[in-house]
């Protein structure tokens, strides 16, 4: 086995683990640690599958911000780990029997996965780094694709503004309309107290 | 004339009646008889202009007249209607009915006149509309739109049990129905075409026949109502106001009987002949176990209904014993219980009015104080009974003397039902009409007012004058149902050559 | 030299004219959303009514698109008769569930301007999904139209049943787009390609393999959640009842055309040559949705979540049609079906629900529960009589619009001989016409219950429309018949 | 099967499935941690992480055994999407902590049947 | 002429039925008295021109039913048979419409009871003039229906109403097998118009029916269930149990329906019908042994009776019995004879037997009678002469009538007929017994009841006109007419209306004791109830209380009554019930509708407890549902999976 091979192996089984752990930790903040391991290998793959690029992404987009966004969260939120339940779902035996052959059938699958013949693309002549190639194609190619996605963006952060941005109800603001539209009716009304009645 | 679509108008009419009446305004009384007389005002309208279809009709052509055709869902699904021997009394029928049931209701309905009135308004567009459709998925779309305004006019003006019954009875049909529809949607793949007249004649083959003639029987079964599916009936017929009633079981249940004739006969010869001994005994099971049942009863409506059931069974038999005779009592069984049994509701109606009971218990000695009703509600029993001089007799001689020539046995087991009718009819005349006038809240009964004798009469008359001169009807009729059964009777001529070849061929062998 | 400039300027803007609608949408909501965010008064409400002339504008310009299939972006984007169609529907959607949201909006005080520019960025979501011929820009579409959609369902930010639903529906939400992005990566992995029309080739030439297959299956299983189809239907009825009612109008409307249009191009287009494979999963899914949809609507009080069931169960009846859409069946007549139920299924949904919106019974109170129906009919006989044919269409019940939406679904199962697949359907129609029914009932015959405030102006002009075409559409139905098999012809 | 050994396993020895088996493994690991586990929703947001990763894994991978940058391209993609989602994710859940006081998974069933 | 005779009935009927109100009770009485009256006389001119100068006519009306090959019309056909009938019929009715305008006079609902007369009349004409069997079926239950309805006159009396419909019941098992006859016709001939059938009769001799899979000779089986029919009309042994009971209705009705007319029209139809039953001889054996059970069935009942109008209706039973032993010996021309007899003297007993009722205020029972022959002189006259001519008193009109058919029996040499004509002479001899017991019962003695006895007085003319005319036919029809029905003018007379596949010879009976038998038996009744009632009054009471069981027997009718009950009616009433309980509510609804309702609900509860609300179980259902898409495709794909 190649060194490649090595790290292969390295990457893949922390990677799995440290997925595992997310699942399993009791903390939620060891679960977000264990989630930028799990990215950190992750990239190490892509490494190895030749995409520098992508695994310079995955750990300074996800592990540099998603993560710590997941980390600023479940701090924020102040969740009271006592509260939280231990233990699984009682679907446990259920659902790991499902999971277990949802997964020998996809292994079944995937270890046995033939590529179409005309799947293929020639290996071209040129010989250019990874990130070169993907910059000369993302604004070409697939510009539909990365203004789409540039949509996407903006419809989260629409999203996350308009739920959870307020505006403080106790901020007092000028509302000239209001102040011009402002009738005598609305302001005073005028009772006739009956005497002994008081105003009720 | 030809030009004028008077079909078209037929239906119209009663639509345009219920359009004005929903724009009527007001709730108090002016605005009530208002809505009652725009109701009846179109009704006899409609009448008028059927009867100038009835006078119009060229009795001697047994093909479809008053055609109308355009373009509708595709090249192949049109709006196409025209009216035949076979239809023609049918669509009479409801016209005819229609202004007796609205002046049934004069009285007895006092809320929501006006949505009731448009529930009947409509109805009766749906019902013209069944018998004049040449084409089946327009047939189909009357024939289930008829629910609708059947199942609020149950569930909304009905008796204690009405939402059971409404839902039962929407329900069960619209079940029975849907088979049909698929069997529709299947000719339609085979045939590329709805139109019932190209359906007629076109050879279906015969291991398909089977499934659509039980698709269609599913529908027209439950409809008729046949025996064992049967038990929305009498719930429905209980629970529905009077004029409900009077509709379900003159014209509605009638649509079963003709999508036999117009359907299963001609279009599906084969699978007739071959399920023709099942129809007889279900028919026979029907007159048989429903007049017993009939019996048993304590509620006027549900005797009545049942009796319905069992007549209906004399229909079933009669078009499945293919005879010419048999065919035509059947359509002549179907007109006469649609008189008959109209008149039999509306006479427990005339009562109900005024007790607000229909527990047969409840009665007894109104002979006393209501003569004239005692002889309406006599002649109506007799008819229902079958005796000759009214029209319930010709239809129930014709089914079954069609039947013996078919199948003696069921023949045989179907007089029983002569028998039977006049046990629960007259056990129900008796406890009703005779004995002594013993409870107090009969003592102050009024016998029927000029209204109810008005709405009445017609029926009368025409019971009693069909069942002494069914000519009209019955020379209307022939030359349709001949061509209706045509089909049937050469099936059945080339099982019988078979039959006979084979026999003989084997009697060759044997010989050797 | 400018001239030149501008010959090459011009003819770059007609070469992206086929996408021009959703351009259109997608730069109104722009231009909305800067005059939200600068305009120092709430302006939620013009810029709602402003938003549906932009998505009547959109439809205008679909319209008047030259009817042939062009593709922009390599293959990516395309637009022929079917995507018209589908985006016209899509639209009106939209603009329904707009009018349906004005005075709803209003009153729960929710009314920001951020949800109609929300709305039309979804509803180019869903329209670029119609469009989507690319694995890749299927899936980014697909984001776009649901991050929108989880916002909306949550939009009713301070109301814990609207939360919960866009919680639910944003995880359920994402756990089936990873299912679909793992089938796509199957797909991809075996066919090199994310090109629908691309894929099909490589599946012609090579057959489809297992590995193929199950990518497949991961995809349905993604495009079946957006459509709430069983098993992957468990968020409806939560968000619908959760959601505020004029996005779960939108949930039921538009997001539902855009769903099925998703389904029927991708199968249709990359894997005609797999039909045996995913007309099974059709087929089963169907028939569960049917039968979840008749069944577990029965014992439902709140009528959106009702409405929740029978939208599922109106996904079963539309997707028989999509299994009968095959070669050697009814083919183009089973898509036909399919649009031609979808049709009908948004006026009667939108009539539906514009009907639930007419259930106030307070100055900012909503009533969701059915027994506050109770004799309704006797104190507004119209709308009652409206909403009582709006059920009936619903179950099927001729000569209302519903029933034409089975009748031609069926009869393209029956030609394509899935005899049972209609037997089937019909049986349970029988089933789900009860709780239909039930409403009518509770309407009709039972005695008056609650009264209700006078209803909003934009949700009668809803009811209006919708009734009018359901009730009307046994009149005329060709043009849409017309149109629909127009579109269909796409595919075959 | 691949019928040709791709530049990539020549250089490194790996197997494309290989890496397929990892992904799917960590797949099937972040789908059934959505529902086997009922602590907190972030957990769950996670678990979809997860998921989309062995996509991206996937994705790669034939990437480079296609010697196809149109993997890549969608795997960026995702990459894009994963993050929007899970900002609204988290808004989400924000709000739904303001109203409920909670994200405990079980708490999370006000409306059923 | 003919279409008056018929339709003239029908519209006094009419008339007084919708304008009795307005005419009054007597005008009412007069009017359709008078109307029939008419009808009477025409009838004796056309029984003289038919019978006599041979005149015989078929007139068509109206058409009536047509369908195809199946034509039928209102017709008259006029033979002599028809007119014999018509003869009968009309005199009898006007008779008894001018006796009830008496009888009836203190009823509050006249008009309605001369309507129901007048309708009962027409159709009994429509019954006779029918040219076809389905005017024949009209006119046979048209009869029944006013049977019915005269039966149950005085509807508030529950018997009177049990009766009717027991009447009504019963005549329709019996119809029921007279349809059957009809559709039998229909299916060998393809029409059922007389001439026809009887014109291709002998074709078919050899023809049968498929029936309960068994070929059936058509013509047996035709006959028989035509008979069956007149069984029902004519009260046959086996269908008679309503007769009896018919006695409810006013005694007018019972003398001219349940005597003399419409109990008849079995006999009629038979006779009618002779070219098919001549045909077969296992259905005439059949008319024979019914016929002859039933006359001395009858007469052991009549012995034991007590009521008045019953023991004439037995009497009337045990004569029909006799008309069909002669039909069934082919002796049709001395059936219809005793027939023509008959409706004389019976209608003059039951007139007479009113009159009595009449005279002591509706009392009917023969124990509380007594010494009436001093209150009301020429009833007792009347009822003698009437007792005469019953029990065959030489040269009374009984006489030549029953003792031909008697005769008839006796020179029939089959082993059968010998019984058969052992069985009449018992019968006559307890005929004899009876009615005499009737009159010395009734006349004679002491007064049981001084009070009523001391109210009784005659009958006004009105009513003892009737009695009159009719004891002069009770006398002295059979004198007159002997030659013609039965003599030596009766081919002439009858002229192919009756059909005898023989001929018809006057049977003479060499033996002269088995010729005088009948008259010796009838005095040997006639001595025997002088000695019981008159001579020694204790016997009766001694006799009950010795043969208890044999008394209990007959004085029960055979317990026919609570064996039909046993057998038909309480089973009727249960299965009628379970029927509707469990076949209907049980098992149609329960498994259907209903059940399928309860079951969808249930499937709906279990389906919705999966919607938990449970984001996870949302989760894992779309798992679940994954992985078994991905399992069924894995299995589909197995030998591409594990090769590998």
């Amino acid at each position: 086995m190649t060194i490649a091979g090595y790290f292969f192996y390295l990457f893949s089984i922390v990677l799995i683990s440290s997925g595992a752990m997310v699942i399993s930790a009791r903390n939620p903040v060891h679960s977000v640690l264990f989630l930028i391991l799990a990215f950190l290998n992750a990239a190490g793959l892509f490494v190895l599958l030749g995409a520098e690029f992508l695994a310079m992404i995955l750990i300074i987009v996800y592990v540099g911000a998603v993560a710590v966004l997941f980390l600023f969260v479940v701090m924020m939120l102040d969740i009271d780990f006592d509260q939280l339940r231990k233990g699984m779902s009682r679907y446990l035996p259920v659902g790991i029997l499902v999971g277990l052959v949802l997964l020998a059938e996809l292994i079944l699958v995937v270890g046995g996965f033939s590529v179409a013949p005309g799947a293929f693309r020639p290996v071209t002549g040129e010989q250019v780094t990874n990130t070169e190639a993907i910059g000369r194609v993302l604004y070409t190619d697939y510009l539909y694709f990365f203004q789409l996605s540039g949509l996407v963006l903006l419809v989260a952060m629409i999203g996350a503004i308009v739920l959870t941005l307020r505006h403080r109800s106790d901020s007092k603001r000028q509302n000239i309309a209001r102040q011009v539209g402002r009738k005598r009716e609305d302001a005073i009304e005028v009772v006739k107290v009956e005497t002994g009645k008081g105003i009720s | 004339m030809k030009e004028w679509p008077i079909l078209t108008t037929l239906m119209l009419l009663p639509v345009i009646g219920a359009l004005l009446l929903a724009v009527l305004r007001g709730t108090d009384a002016a605005a009530l008889k208002n809505a009652r007389w725009i109701a009846l005002w179109t009704t006899v309208v409609t009448f008028a202009l059927s009867l100038i279809l009835l006078n119009d009709f060229d009795h001697a052509n047994p093909g479809f007249q008053f055609v109308e055709h355009r373009p509708w869902l595709s090249d192949t699904i049109t709006y196409y209607v025209g009216v035949d021997g076979l239809s023609l009394p049918f669509v009479i029928l409801t016209t005819f009915l229609m202004p007796l049931t609205i002046l049934a209701s004069w009285n007895s309905i006092t809320v929501r006149v006006k949505e009731y009135m448009i529930a009947f308004l409509i109805l009766e567009a749906l019902m013209i509309g069944v018998f004049c459709a040449l084409d089946l998925v327009l047939f189909y779309l009357f024939f289930e739109g008829g629910l609708i305004p059947m199942f609020i006019i149950i569930g909304v003006w009905g008796g204690p049990r009405r939402v059971y019954a409404s839902f039962k009875f929407f329900l069960y049909t619209l079940l029975g129905s849907l088979f049909m529809l698929i069997a529709i949607l299947v000719m339609y793949g085979m045939a590329g075409t709805t139109e019932i007249p190209a359906l007629l004649k076109y050879d279906f083959p015969v291991n398909v026949q089977a499934w659509l003639w039980f698709a269609f029987l599913a529908s027209f079964a439950v409809k008729l109502p046949m025996w064992p599916v049967h038990t929305w009936l009498p719930d429905a017929h209980v629970e529905a106001p009077t004029a409900g009633s009077v509709v379900l079981a003159a014209i509605l249940l009638k649509m079963g009987g003709y999508g036999f004739i117009r359907f299963s006969l001609p279009m599906f010869p084969d699978a007739s002949v071959q399920f023709a001994p099942l129809m007889l005994t279900l028919g026979v099971a029907a007159i048989i176990y429903t007049s017993l049942v009939a019996f048993a009863q304590k509620d006027m409506k549900k005797l009545i209904a049942y009796s319905s059931v069992a007549h209906m069974g004399f229909v079933t038999i009669g078009v499945f014993s293919g005879t010419e005779q048999g065919v035509q009592g059947a359509v002549f069984q179907m007109i006469s219980h649609g008189i008959v049994s109209g008149a039999l509701f509306l006479a427990v109606g005339v009562v109900y009015d005024r007790m607000h009971t229909r527990e047969i218990a409840a009665y007894g000695g109104l002979a006393d104080r209501m003569p004239i009703y005692a002889f309406f509600f006599m002649v109506f029993t007799m008819a229902n009974v079958g005796l000759p001089g009214t029209s319930g007799f010709v239809g129930e001689f014709l089914t079954l003397m069609g039947t013996f020539e078919a199948n003696t046995v069921a023949a045989f087991f179907a007089c029983f039902g002569l028998i039977l009718s006049a046990v629960y009819a007259l056990t129900l005349y008796r406890k009703m009409i005779f004995g002594k006038l013993e409870k107090p809240s009969l003592a102050t009964i009024k016998d029927m007012s000029p209204r109810e004798i008005g709405i009445m009469a017609p029926l009368l008359i025409l019971t009693i004058v069909l069942g002494f001169y069914p000519k009209p009807v019955l020379d209307m009729t022939s030359g349709s149902v001949k061509a209706m059964i045509e089909p049937y009777q050469k099936e059945l001529q080339a099982k019988a050559d078979t039959g006979a070849a084979a026999k003989s061929f084997a009697e060759l062998e044997n010989r050797r | 030299m400018l001239s030149d400039a501008f010959t090459k300027a011009s003819t770059m803007f007609s070469t992206y004219a086929p996408i021009y609608p959703e351009l259109f949408v997608v730069l109104a909501a722009f231009v909305l959303l800067m005059w939200g965010v600068y305009n120092r008064y709430p302006a939620g409400l013009s810029i709602s009514i402003v938003a549906v002339g932009v998505l009547v504008g959109a439809m205008f310009l679909i319209a008047r698109q030259p009817s042939v299939a062009q593709e922009l972006f390599n293959g990516a984007f395309v637009d022929d008769g079917f995507a018209r169609f589908m985006k016209i529907l899509t639209l009106a959607g939209a603009a329904l569930a707009i009018l349906l949201s004005l005075d709803y909006m209003r009153r729960e005080r929710i009314l920001h301007f951020e949800y109609p520019v929300l709305i039309l960025l979804a509803t180019a979501g869903m329209m670029l999904t119609i469009s989507a011929n690319d694995l890749i820009s299927l899936y980014l579409a697909l984001e776009l139209q649901s991050l929108a959609l989880y916002v909306l369902a949550a939009f009713h930010r301070d109301q814990l049943r609207s939360t919960e639903a866009g919680l639910k529906y944003f995880i359920l939400g994402i756990l089936s787009s990873g299912l679909l992005l793992y089938g796509a990566s199957l797909v991809y992995g075996y066919t090199g390609a994310t090109n629908f029309a691309r894929i099909a080739e490589v599946v012609q030439v090579s057959g489809a393999s297992v590995g193929l297959v199950f990518g497949l299956v991961f995809i349905l299983a993604g495009l079946a959640f957006k459509l709430a189809a069983v098993p992957f239907h468990m968020w409806t009825p939560d968000v619908y009842e959760g959601a505020p009612t004029p996005v779960t109008a939108f949930f039921a409307t538009a997001a539902k055309m855009s769903a099925m249009a998703m389904l029927i191009r991708v199968v249709l287009t990359a894997f005609p040559d797999a039909t045996q494979q995913w007309q099974q999963i059709i087929i089963a899914i169907s028939v569960g949705s049917m039968a979840l949809g008749a069944f577990a609507a029965i014992g439902q009080t709140n009528i959106k979540r009702l409405l929740g069931y029978s939208s599922i169960g109106h996904v079963g009846y539309a997707l028989v049609g999509l299994a009968a859409a095959v070669p050697g069946g009814a083919a183009a007549d089973g898509v036909s079906a399919v649009l031609i139920y979808l049709a009908i299924y948004l006026a009667m949904t939108a009539g539906a629900f514009a009907c639930v919106l007419a259930m106030r019974n307070g100055r900012t109170t909503y009533s969701e529960s059915i027994s506050d129906l109770a004799g309704v009919s006797k104190e507004q006989p119209l709308f009652a009589f409206l909403f009582a044919m709006l059920l009936f269409s619903l179950a099927g019940i001729p000569p209302l619009a519903g029933f034409f939406a089975k009748l031609y679904v069926f009869s393209a199962a029956v030609q394509s001989q899935l005899y049972w697949l209609a037997i089937v359907g019909v049986v349970l129609s029988v089933i789900s016409a009860y709780y239909y029914l039930r409403i009518v009932k509770v309407m009709y015959f039972d005695e008056k219950g609650e009264t209700f405030q006078p209803i909003a102006p934009s949700v009668k002009i809803t009811l209006g429309i919708t009734a009018a075409f359901t009730l009307l559409f046994f009149l005329y139905p060709s043009p849409l018949k017309l149109a629909a098999d127009a579109a269909s012809r796409t595919f075959f | 099967m691949l019928n040709t050994i791709s530049p990539v396993e020549a250089a490194t020895g790996i197997a494309l499935q290989q890496y397929l088996t990892v992904a799917a493994i960590l797949f099937t690991l972040g789908a059934f941690g959505i529902f086997l586990n009922r602590k907190n929703v972030i957990i769950i947001l996670m678990c979809v992480e997860l998921m989309l990763l062995a996509v991206n894994v996937n994705l790669v991978a034939f990437s480079a055994y296609l010697n196809d940058l149109t993997g890549q391209i969608f795997a960026l993609m995702v990459l894009t999407v994963a993050a929007a989602e899970a900002a609204i994710g988290l808004a989400i859940i924000v709000i739904y902590h303001r109203n409920r006081g909670s994200i405990a998974v079980d708490d999370i069933n006000s409306m059923k049947g | 002429m003919y279409q008056a005779i018929v339709l003239l009935p029908l519209i006094g009927a009419l008339f007084a039925g919708f304008f009795g109100r307005s005419l009054g009770d007597k005008n009412s009485g007069f009017l359709t008295s008078a109307l029939v009256l008419v009808s009477a006389a025409l009838s004796w001119l056309a029984l003289y021109q038919v019978g006599v100068e041979g005149q015989e006519a078929r007139i068509t009306l109206l058409p009536f039913i047509g369908v195809g090959d199946l034509q039928t019309t209102w017709s008259l056909r006029i033979d002599t048979l028809t007119a014999v009938m018509l003869v009968v019929v009309n005199t009898v009715s006007a008779l008894v419409h001018i006796y009830s305008v008496g009888y009836m006079s203190d009823d509050d609902r006249q008009p309605l009871f001369f309507s129901y007369l007048s309708l009962f009349t027409f159709a009994m004409l429509a019954l006779v003039t029918a040219d076809n069997l389905v005017q024949l079926f009209f006119g046979w239950e048209g009869v029944g229906l006013a049977s019915y309805l005269l039966i149950g006159f005085w509807y508030r009396r529950e018997s009177a109403n049990a009766a009717a419909i027991k009447a009504f019941v019963v005549n329709r098992v019996g119809d029921f097998g007279f349809a059957l006859g009809i559709f039998g016709i229909w299916y060998i001939f393809r029409d059922v118009n007389f001439d026809t059938i009887f014109a291709a009769a002998k074709e078919h001799q050899a023809t049968t029916i498929p029936f309960f899979g068994y070929q059936v000779p058509a013509l047996d089986l035709i006959c028989l269930f035509l008979f069956m029919g007149a069984m029902g009309k004519s009260a046959q042994f086996l269908l008679h149990t309503w007769l009896p009971d018919a006695m409810e209705g006013p005694t007018p009705v019972s003398a001219l329906i349940h005597a003399a007319t419409m109990v008849t029209a079995g006999v009629f139809m038979v006779a009618r019908l002779s070219p098919l039953f001549e045909l077969s001889p296992t259905a005439l054996i059949v008319v024979t042994c019914v016929g002859a059970i039933t006359a001395f069935f009858a007469a052991t009942v009549g012995v034991a009776q007590n009521d008045i109008k019953r023991v004439i209706a037995y009497s009337t039973c045990s004569q029909l019995g006799y008309m069909f032993v002669a039909l069934g010996l082919s002796a049709y021309g001395a059936a219809i004879f005793h027939l023509f007899t008959h409706a004389f003297f019976k209608a003059l007993l039951f007139l007479g037997a009113g009159s009595v009722i009449h005279a002591l205020h509706g009392e009917q029972d023969l124990r509380k009678m007594g010494g009436m022959r001093k209150a009301i002189p020429l009833t007792f006259g009347m009822m003698v002469i009437g007792t005469l001519s019953l029990t065959g008193f030489p040269f009374t009109a009984g006489y030549f009538s029953k003792d031909m058919i008697i005769e008839v029996a006796e020179v029939s040499h089959s082993g059968l007929a010998h019984v058969v004509y052992w069985m009449l002479i018992s019968a006559a001899f307890l005929t004899s017994f009876y009615s005499w017991r009737l009159i010395f019962m009734a006349f004679y003695g002491q007064p049981k009841d001084h009070h009523a006895f001391e109210h009784a007085h005659e009958s006004p003319p009105v009513m003892t006109g009737p009695l009159l005319i009719l004891s002069a036919g009770a006398l002295f029809a059979g004198l007159v007419f002997a030659p013609y029905f039965v003599g030596a003018d009766y081919a002439q007379f009858w002229r192919g209306s009756l059909y005898f596949l023989h001929g018809w010879h006057e049977p003479h009976v060499a033996d002269i004791v088995m010729k005088w038998l009948p008259t010796i038996v009838m005095a040997a009744g006639f001595g025997v109830a002088w000695w019981a009632y008159i001579a020694s009054p204790g016997v009766p009471a001694w006799t009950v209380k010795t043969f208890r069981p044999i008394h209990a027997f007959l004085y029960n009718k055979w317990y026919f009554d609570e064996l039909y009950d046993w057998i038909f009616v309480r089973p009727t009433r249960w299965l009628a019930r379970v029927l509707w309980k469990y076949g209907d509510g049980a098992i149609i609804d329960g498994l259907g509708p209903d059940g399928v309702a309860a079951s969808v609900v249930a499937t709906t509860k279990r389906v919705v407890r999966i919607q938990t609300g449970f984001v996870y179980t949302y989760a894992f259902v779309m798992l679940i549902g994954v992985t078994v898409l991905i399992t069924w495709f894995a299995y589909l794909y197995r030998g591409a999976l594990f090769t590998l």
